[in-house]
């Protein structure tokens, strides 16, 4: 396989904030290659949109990347060495804050938001902020944007592109803006696009169509995507690969057949057993127990041990990097669970730990966090 | 047609409603309807109701489960809060242990509430941030002179317990508590005055699908030891599916089907309810994707499509008895007559439209007139003419345009009649409660319950 | 809607304010103690000439007849007869009403002028040095009572530095030839200029201050927005998205605070002008107090009022124009 | 962290934001949390030092004047020798000189026009100010409470009258209105406090009336109607005590803008009369002595200032402790 | 300094004070510190009636006057306030007018007036070079309209001139009045501005605003309660008295720090009142000094001699040993003012050599002991409600509060110094029929200007026939009551004299007034203007010798 397009490696991205430091995104590692369409999925508060915003080098004040490498085509987009102190400090190679805002944002890695109503600025028409865009990353005269624009608008399935140009965010349904955004990723022509639950906010009806589009548009012009999503259906229909996160880290990893077929995380499969389908009457759904800890103080060994089913002692005491777990000759599959025998930690000897007990409502409180007072 | 009311409905069922309206007043204050134009006489009054809900009819049985899907916008959330009168209907009845809930006001509905509750969308702003959990539980038993204080708390305190909460968290503030243990403070809330019947609305669409399984099987489980009746309003087709006994789909205020939940999702008879079932992603990535798409977006409510209010994206509209197409130049008819609509294209030359939209099949005799006529008018930029002539003369004289569907027809799985609101079915009703040319609007009553 | 028919039904729902104002100020007027002909005619005067007097200012109808006279007379643009000038009111109002609204203009101008930049740097470099002065300043300016601002700017600026004059107001469209030392038009407007700048301090400080308040927070909000995090996601310069996507944003709350403080403002400008012994419409309404002069108090109070929702309707016109989310058709 | 953040972003009324400490389990709302905030906050902390401090010297003038020492109260109102020929006017602060002479200890600030002590009467116009701010304030509180609360839960023809009432009230600009209400009703401070109180009511009742308007929609409201709570219980037991955090802060805000407009009635001559040493009528008196002695009118108006801004960074801290958005 | 010490003539006008109102206008010229009362001016803007056609200034210089108030009328028959005043006198010429001091020369007359029937008739040669501003001639029709209008048609001001039974016009340029009783001031009554009979006659209202004179200036513009401009008339008449300035601009500014500040920068060049507490600013002015002359007023303390405690005039003579006057005064009018005994101004008191070291002796020092002790047998109780009411304007109540300071002193709880609003403050003292109550007052302060006889004075202050017009004292002197009446029915001067003394000691002695002070008429004035000085008659602004070199 060739160089993966863009390669994450041990990012963290921590949160200081008063309480303590929030350890948001700790220690992922990704690939993605060209052409493909990489899901990012987990439930609210595991550190999906913190890890994307890490990739563009955005994430906002008290939040900052401590560590890791981004590479993206070739350059550094973050990368730490040790200098003579032993301070950590950026490497020469790494892209000042210039150049990742003239060579990356927009021009080799757009974003589309999750929310298509407050994404778009309200006081500016639709086009001209499409226009703007395409000016700045395309380096198009304003008339040229203007035709690419509105070429793009039509392209993305928007009725009467040339009218609808100048019409204001407002003027829009959801679904309309969610491809006004979608059309503003593709019109900067990058080579990657990461989607931040773009269709959360919509209709499953419009979803389909947005969902239907943007295979369609992928094929079209090759661009790889991460999608990022908490909704399994979503990642069964559009993702080639699947990353699983759970509080700050990947979990899982694996092409999307494997991962609904072969599932290796016990939090990934009790995430689709959880699931109701629509595709059939399930009688007894099998939830999850508790809630998802806080980040600010996670738990310790295997983050999930406190809500798996099938959780022992040594979940508690030993925390799993994710190996690599698939066979020979097939595709890359990795988890981060001790109960494969890759990681002989001795999990079979271990004994239960009841989740019930600590699950349950209880363990719902968030009073494990530390405040710090 | 005005038949409304208990005669012919299931007397045995909890809730009855009949015909139930609730439109809004689009504007407020003074002078907010008064519109000045430019023309004689200066100023008009402009009624723009939004029609939220409009004339829907069911019955819910003791008991059971009554789905409500539908996209949003469609009125789910008032039609929920019109039944349980929250808000107050414009017109219609809600028959509720005999009392018509629609009449009622002051301190006969109060008193009312207490046999039945709600669960609402969001478990963060249905909890007073101010008071305890304990508080907030006992508040309807206090409003409903339920026990005395110690009574009440130890209820309280019990009831946290059954919904899956330490009872020793009676004195915590609700933001305390996780997105899902809310949702469970507000079932207990519910619970607290012993109610007959819940309506929920959403209650689990803000929930983490993990959290959302465990809410949606303790309601289960409290249903059935309460012996509740829920009325479960949803737009995530898995879920109704998971909890519902029976199943209504609601589009731009109007139930348009409502069967039995295996009938309805195996064998539904409405095109709008099979393009919900087609969109829904499954998580499986052997499925295949989703099947159909819908096009087009909802029309307003403030002034829906006449007859059929889907009529407009439907992807089966009838072909007028005037003319005489092939199933697919309708097809193609009525794709070009959408198009021209929404101005998808930028084409103007006749020929290259026709390629495009009529390729396999083109409609003959007098509808390829007006279809030449209205290429035409695009020939010459006239976009308003030509739609106006290919709604005027093909959209609008279809069945789907000129009568309001209401069928009942027999169920395949399941014992109920099933009701589907589609012309389409009016060849195997059972019985049907079309009134032609009633294009108003108004008084489209739905016969949706079988008398077994 | 177009914005002429906006404009229009905005206007049309004002009437009813201005109805109330009318019936408020009539009332409040007729509350005031004391005999405005004794005030015109001495303590001792006739008998025949108090009633000839009364009769002709119609002070001797029962109240409710002169109050829907007043109301029929307002509504044609008859304002009444002062009593004390023995003057159309009207004609007064209109001949003091320019020099308000100049001074009010000229305070609004300054307060924008100089409080949006200072509000959107203090957005920017939130809790920086230039943030805190901003905020200082403001913060000052929004506790100082104006009228004291304006005697500390006479002593300081017209007394000991002799730079402006301590009052008065020249009209910039004034002849030249009644204006002092002025014998062209730019020179009047330089005399113009030179006699409002003390005032136009004094009377837009406040404003300046409450504008740069609203716009700080309202640039923060702004600034923290989803549009704001897709521009820079989007590669667009830091100045860019500061100047243009989310400052445009920004100033819709500003509008709104500046139709608010029209209402302050205009108060101020009575203060103003009585320091400043400026003969606009805030001297007139206490001249007319002063020599109780019913139907100039009336006519002041309600022209006061009128300034005020002209001056609300203009600011939700802009606001409309602004953003483009207001529709004509709705509130 | 709470754990569901779809609904994070739901901006209900007090700020149940998504961070903060697990282990408080008290509400975040309500005066205890609001004092707990206010101390977290510098500058909540400065305005209630400036404020507490401004109280503390009204109480203690107020006090003083009616129990302890009447010579204070004396010399503050009237001459502070009994004897004319030792009236020493104008004199300035200690450490200056003036035309009329050198400051003396006795009087730190100097005199007035008259040979008043400029201190004490600054501190006596402390408390003018302080009643008259808070009570004004109460007044306008008071009413906009009634009429937004009524207005708000009940809508309808009530809501249009009484709206359009204040709406009217709200056009006059306000200081015209008060004006005109002392000129029909009375010249002195009480009406004055009055009227401002009145030209409050509009502010409040827009605050209120909003408040409960929004509230009246939010689904807890909406949740004890469809439990069948009577609507007093609503309004006194989720809408009221909901409504507090704005209203305190918009309380705090509205006594120093009292402060400012009775100032700046005084001047006019609409207010306090001679000789009670209102900080307004003092500057007002101080008008004609400004070029000899210009700390007679620079004392009254720095004490403004600074009592002002007190209450301002107060409401400013209050708005900031009491915002889930900038206390995240 | 005046070049010429003798101007032969000048143009003459005093504002006789002898209208309910005058005090009222009179407050504005002291100048009170407060900042609300009176009426508005101050802006250049607006435009006024236009009034004048010929005149030419030419490059003659501009003369910058800042009043302290703005004019209210140009009619001199309806005028009735010093602003007006100072401005009509350069508009018009008097029948009499004034010296620079208080003597009187005749202007539009050509001699003394020649009196007859024991002083009941008056007749009046015109001079016959005397014109109008538009051509036309001054006559005895003219003279005779400006006497008789102002009672014909019952303006403010008619009590100066109601004594006229009736006028008549003998000839050409004769003018004859019988009056109803002998008046000895008629002279000084007959310092009026003579206005065009005939152009009045035809449109009165007109005329206020747009006035056609025989003075030395035309109106250029004005604005009531405002500004007004005059020109110099370059084809006066009297061409001799033709004065040097072209142009004089009078801008009321009525707060006194505000008058010294633009004087200060030279915005204007006179401006009217300098307060005690700014002498020293102005005069630490180096381009800048101050004229000041005493005059023609009197300001005191009355008594509520009607109801009340005060109606006792052992409780009067107890207030006065209260508090000192002396050091009032000195504290509070100074130098703006000296301390004056009785109701007379100094140039009447000289003029008329009254006994003001014999009246000096009434007042007492203070004596608090003393006050107790009268106080305690008249019987008032320590807690009686005291109100004093002064008007707004800073001396005055200054005085009031030196009052009550004392009748603190002297053990009063309740005493209260109550600044009224002046509407409010004449309709108070002016109640028709004496205080209905104690409670409306027990004591005021007020001020009185007038023209330069006893009689504008004492009549109207102290007569029981202006009782709750301009007297509020309500007194029971009916004896010198009646000799204050005798006084203004004689023409014997020596007569008039000795009733006045009496009338005066014994009103003293009583205690009806607590006299205060008077104030000088004090200018400021840059160095660019020469020749300009203040006049004891406070509407006179004489500016025949003025120059100003910039």
């Amino acid at each position: 396989m060739s160089e993966p397009l863009l390669s994450v490696r041990d990012l963290k991205t921590q949160f200081f904030t008063e309480d303590g430091t929030v350890r948001a995104v700790d220690g992922i590692s990704f690939d993605v290659n060209e052409g493909e369409i990489v899901g990012l999925v987990g439930e609210s508060g595991a550190g999906k949109s913190v890890a994307t915003s890490s990739i563009l080098r955005l994430v906002d004040s008290p939040g900052e990347i401590v560590g890791g490498e981004i590479e993206f085509k070739g350059e550094t987009i973050f990368g730490l060495e040790a200098d003579d102190d032993g301070e950590l400090r950026p490497r020469d190679e790494m892209l000042t804050e210039e150049e990742m805002r003239k060579q990356i944002r927009g021009r080799e890695i757009a974003i589309i938001f999750q929310d298509p109503m407050e994404s778009l600025n309200p006081v500016f028409t639709v086009g001209g902020q499409l226009r703007e865009f395409i000016e700045i990353n395309r380096g198009l005269d304003p008339d040229e944007a203007k035709a690419e624009a509105i070429d793009m608008l039509r392209e993305v399935g928007i009725p009467a592109p040339e009218s609808r140009y100048d019409e204001y965010p407002h003027q829009f349904s959801g679904g309309m803006r969610q491809r006004v955004l979608i059309a503003m990723a593709l019109a900067c022509q990058p080579d990657l696009i990461i989607a931040d639950e773009p269709t959360t906010a919509l209709d499953v009806t419009v979803e389909g169509e947005i969902l239907e589009m943007v295979t369609d548009l992928q094929e079209k012009y090759g661009t790889s995507f991460i999608w990022v999503t908490h909704d399994m259906s979503v990642v069964a229909e559009i993702c080639d690969r699947v990353n699983v996160m759970y509080l700050g880290e990947i979990i899982e990893q694996a092409e999307v057949d494997d991962l609904f077929y072969d599932t290796k995380h016990p939090y990934t499969s009790a995430l689709l057993d959880s699931m109701p389908r629509p595709d059939r009457t399930v009688d007894e759904l099998r939830p999850i127990e508790g809630v998802m800890p806080e980040a600010i103080d996670p738990p310790s060994g295997c983050r999930f041990h406190s809500r798996c089913p099938e959780a022992r002692e040594v979940c508690r005491e030993v925390h799993p990097e994710p190996r690599d777990l698939s066979e020979e000759g097939e595709a890359l599959h990795t988890a981060a669970c001790v109960k494969h025998d890759a990681f002989d930690v001795g999990y079979d000897e271990s004994p239960p730990i009841d989740t019930q007990a600590t699950g349950g409502f209880s363990a719902g409180f968030t009073e494990t966090g530390g405040e710090a007072e | 047609m005005s038949e409304v009311g208990p005669p012919e409905s299931d007397p045995e069922a909890l809730l009855q409603v009949r015909n139930l309206q609730k439109h809004f007043d689009n504007e407020s204050g003074l002078l907010a309807g008064v519109e000045l134009d430019d023309e004689f006489p200066y100023v008009s009054r402009s009624s723009s109701d939004v029609r939220a809900v409009d004339g829907v009819s069911f019955d819910i049985k003791e008991g059971e489960t009554l789905g409500l899907v539908g996209e949003s916008g469609c009125g789910k959330s008032t039609l929920a809060r019109t039944v349980l009168r929250l808000l107050e209907p414009t017109d219609g009845s809600v028959y509720f242990q005999g009392e018509d809930l629609a009449s009622l006001s002051g301190e006969p509905l109060r008193r009312m509430r207490k046999d039945m509750q709600m669960i609402f969308q969001d478990p963060q702003s249905s909890l007073d941030p101010r008071m305890k959990v304990g508080p907030i539980v006992e508040e309807p038993m206090k409003a409903h002179d339920m026990l005395d204080e110690e009574g009440r708390e130890a209820r309280a305190k019990e009831l946290l317990e059954k919904v899956g909460l330490d009872p020793q968290h009676y004195n915590r503030y609700p933001h305390a508590f996780s997105g899902g243990q809310r949702q469970r403070v507000n079932l207990a809330r519910a619970l607290s005055v012993n109610p007959d019947f819940i309506v929920c609305d959403e209650p689990v669409s803000a929930l983490d699908v993990s959290i959302q399984a465990q809410v949606l099987n303790t309601m289960e489980e409290l249903q059935e030891e309460f012996d509740l009746t829920y009325l479960f309003i949803a737009h995530d087709l898995s879920v109704i599916r998971h909890i519902s006994d029976r199943v209504a789909v609601m589009y731009l205020g109007e139930i348009v089907e409502l069967a039995d939940k295996e009938e309805l999702f195996e064998n539904p008879k409405h095109p709008y309810t099979k393009a919900l079932l087609d969109a829904i992603p499954v998580p499986d990535p052997r499925s295949g994707g989703r099947k159909a798409l819908l096009s087009g977006d909802v029309p307003s409510p403030i002034d829906p499509p006449s007859g059929c209010r889907f009529r407009t994206r439907c992807p089966k509209v009838i072909q007028p008895e005037a003319y005489d197409m092939t199933d697919e130049a309708w097809r193609n008819v009525v794709e070009f007559q959408r198009a021209v609509e929404r101005r998808a294209f930028e084409e103007t030359d006749p020929e290259a439209l026709r390629d495009r939209y009529f390729d396999e099949a083109t409609p003959s005799g007098d509808a390829e007139t007006l279809l030449d006529e209205a290429l035409g008018h695009i020939e010459r930029d006239e976009f308003e003419d030509a739609e106006r002539l290919l709604t005027e003369r093909f959209a609008d004289e279809s069945v789907c345009a000129t009568a309001n569907p209401a069928y009942e027809l027999g169920s395949e799985l399941g014992d109920d009649r099933h009701y589907a609101a589609c012309h389409l079915r009016r060849d195997e009703a059972v019985a049907s409660a079309v009134d032609e040319r009633s294009l108003d609007g108004a008084a489209r009553p739905g016969r949706s319950e079988a008398d077994d | 809607m177009s914005l002429l028919r906006y404009t229009l039904r905005r206007f049309a729902q004002a009437i009813p304010v201005l109805i109330g104002i009318v019936t408020i100020t009539f009332f409040l007027a007729n509350q005031i103690p004391g005999d405005p002909v004794e005030i015109m005619l001495g303590p001792t005067p006739a008998q025949e000439q108090v009633e000839a007097i009364r009769a002709r200012y119609g002070l001797d109808r029962p109240i409710y007849v002169r109050y829907f006279t007043y109301l029929s007379g307002v509504a044609t643009g008859d304002l009444g007869l002062s009593i004390y000038y023995d003057r159309p009111v009207l004609e007064m109002i209109m001949l003091r009403l320019p020099v308000t609204l100049l001074l009010m203009l000229s305070a609004f101008a300054f307060a924008i002028v100089t409080a949006i930049p200072l509000g959107v740097i203090s957005a920017k470099r939130r809790n920086e040095p230039a943030d805190h002065v901003s905020r200082i300043v403001s913060l000052i300016g929004v506790s100082t009572p104006s009228f004291w601002i304006g005697l500390v700017l006479i002593i300081v600026f017209a007394f000991y530095l002799g730079w402006f004059p301590a009052r008065g107001l020249v009209l910039p469209w004034a002849n030249p030839a009644d204006v002092r030392g002025a014998a062209t038009q730019l020179e009047v407007l330089r005399q113009s200029a030179h006699h409002l700048f003390l005032p136009m301090i004094a009377l837009g400080t406040l404003q300046m201050a409450q504008i740069t308040r609203i716009e700080r927070s309202s640039m923060v909000d702004s600034l923290q927005g989803e549009y704001v995090k897709l521009a820079r996601a989007y590669g667009v310069p830091e100045s860019t998205i500061v100047r243009k996507h989310a400052f445009q944003v920004a100033q819709l709350p500003v509008i709104t605070i500046i139709g608010l403080g029209l209402s302050t403002a205009l108060g101020g400008a009575v203060l103003t002008e009585t320091v400043f012994e400026i003969q606009g419409m805030g001297r007139l309404i206490i001249t007319a107090i002063n020599n109780q002069d019913y139907e100039l108090i009336m006519g002041t109070t309600l022209v006061f009022g009128v300034v005020y929702v002209v001056g609300v309707i203009l600011t939700d016109i802009t606001y409309s124009y602004l953003d483009p989310r207001v529709t004509y058709g709705e509130d | 962290m709470s754990i569901n953040s779809a609904t994070s972003d739901d901006d209900t009324p007090d700020g149940d934001d998504e961070s903060g400490g697990p282990d408080e389990v008290e509400a975040r709302v309500g005066l205890r949390y609001t004092l707990k905030q206010v101390r977290q906050d510098t500058t909540a902390r400065i305005g209630t030092y400036i404020v507490g401090l401004m109280t503390f010297v009204a109480v203690f003038a107020a006090f003083d004047y009616y129990i302890l020492d009447y010579a204070i109260a004396e010399a503050v109102l009237y001459n502070p020798e009994t004897d004319p020929d030792q009236v020493r006017r104008l004199l300035p602060p200690v450490g200056m000189e003036n035309q009329f002479g050198q400051g003396v200890l006795e009087h730190p600030l100097g005199t007035d026009h008259r040979g008043r002590d400029l201190l004490s009467r600054t501190i006596y116009g402390t408390r003018i100010a302080m009643t008259v701010g808070f009570l004004a304030t109460a007044i306008g509180l008071g009413g906009g409470t009634v009429i937004g609360a009524v207005s708000g839960y009940y809508g309808g023809w009530i809501d249009d009258v009484l709206q359009r009432v204040t709406e009217t009230i709200y056009a006059i600009p306000f200081l015209v209105l008060v004006i005109a209400f002392m000129t029909a009703f009375g010249r002195d401070l009480t009406f004055a406090m009055i009227g401002v109180g009145i030209t409050a009511i509009p502010v409040f009742n827009r605050l209120i009336r909003s408040r409960v308007v929004s509230i009246r929609e939010e689904d807890y409201v909406e949740a004890a109607r469809a439990a069948g709570v009577k609507d007093r219980n609503i309004i006194f037991r989720h809408i009221i005590p909901n409504s507090f955090a704005p209203v305190l802060v918009q309380a705090t805000l509205q006594v120093g803008v009292s402060i400012l407009i009775v100032a700046g009635l005084s001047f006019l001559g609409f207010g306090a009369q001679p000789p009670t040493p209102s900080w307004g009528q003092m500057l007002s008196a101080s008008r004609g002595y400004m070029l000899p002695a210009p700390t007679f009118s620079i004392f009254p108006g720095i004490a403004i200032l600074i009592t002002v801004i007190g209450f301002n960074i107060l409401g400013d801290g209050l708005q900031d402790a009491l915002d889930p958005r900038i206390n995240n | 300094m005046r070049r010429q010490h003798t101007q032969r003539i000048s143009r003459r006008k005093v504002l006789a004070g002898g209208a309910a109102g005058t005090s009222l206008l009179l407050a504005g010229c002291t100048g009170g510190g407060d900042g609300g009362d009176g009426g508005g001016n101050g802006s250049d803007g607006g435009n006024g009636s236009d009034g004048g056609d010929g005149g030419d200034g030419g490059s003659a210089p501009t003369l910058y006057f800042s009043q302290v108030k703005g004019p209210l009328d140009m009619d001199p028959v309806v005028m009735n306030d010093v602003p007006s005043a100072q401005i009509t006198g350069q508009l018009f010429d008097g029948i009499y007018e004034y010296t620079d001091g208080v003597g009187i020369e005749p202007k539009i007359a050509a001699e003394e007036p020649t009196v007859e029937r024991d002083g009941t008739r008056f007749i009046v040669p015109i001079r016959e070079d005397a014109e109008f501003q538009n051509g036309d001639p001054v006559t005895a029709e003219d003279v005779v309209h400006t006497m008789l209008a102002p009672v014909e048609e019952q303006t403010e001001n008619a009590p100066e001139v109601n004594m006229i039974d009736s006028g008549e016009a003998i000839d050409e340029y004769t003018a004859q009045f019988d009056l109803s009783y002998p008046y000895g001031a008629f002279t000084i009554a007959m310092v009026r501005s003579v206005v065009n009979a005939s152009v009045r006659q035809e449109d009165t209202e007109a005329y206020n605003q747009d006035p056609v004179g025989s003075g030395p200036f035309q109106l250029v513009e004005w604005e009531p309660e405002d500004y007004a401009t005059v020109e110099r008339w370059d084809d006066y008449w009297d061409s001799d008295n033709l004065p040097e300035i072209g142009r004089i601009e009078f801008d009321p500014i009525e707060e006194q720090t505000t008058r010294v500040t633009e004087l200060e920068t030279g915005n204007v060049d006179i401006i009217e009142t300098i307060p005690p507490q700014l002498y020293e600013t102005v005069e630490g002015n180096q381009n800048a000094s101050i004229t000041e002359s005493p005059g023609v007023g009197y300001f005191y303390l009355a008594f509520n001699c009607a109801n009340g405690p005060t109606s006792d005039p052992l409780v009067r003579e107890a207030v006065d040993y209260c508090f000192s006057m002396q050091q009032a005064v000195e504290n509070f009018v100074e130098p703006s003012g000296v301390r004056q005994y009785s109701p007379y101004p100094s140039s009447i008191s000289e003029e008329w050599d009254f006994p003001v070291d014999e009246w000096s002796n009434i007042p007492h020092d203070q004596d608090i002991e003393e006050a107790q002790a009268l106080f305690d047998e008249a019987g008032i109780p320590m807690d009686y409600n005291w109100r004093i009411i002064v008007p707004p304007d800073d001396m005055r109540e200054q005085i009031g509060i030196s009052i009550g300071d004392g009748l603190q002193n002297a053990g009063f709880e309740n005493v209260q110094v109550q600044r009224l609003d002046w509407g409010t403050f004449t309709e108070t003292y002016q109640s028709d029929d004496g205080p209905n109550s104690e409670d409306d007052y027990n004591m005021y302060t007020l001020g009185w200007s007038g023209s330069p006889d006893p009689d504008a004075f004492v009549y109207n202050l102290l007569s029981q026939e202006t009782d709750g017009v301009t007297n509020g004292t309500f007194h029971g002197y009916d004896e010198a009551s009646e000799m204050l009446t005798q006084a203004r029915e004689s023409a014997d001067r020596e007569e008039r004299r000795q009733l006045y003394i009496d009338a005066t000691t014994t009103l003293l002695e009583g205690r009806v007034h607590l006299p205060a002070y008077n104030l000088n008429n004090s200018y400021g004035v840059r160095d660019v203007v020469e020749g300009f000085s203040s006049h004891p008659i406070s509407s006179e602004v004489q500016v025949d010798d003025v120059t100003v070199s910039r």
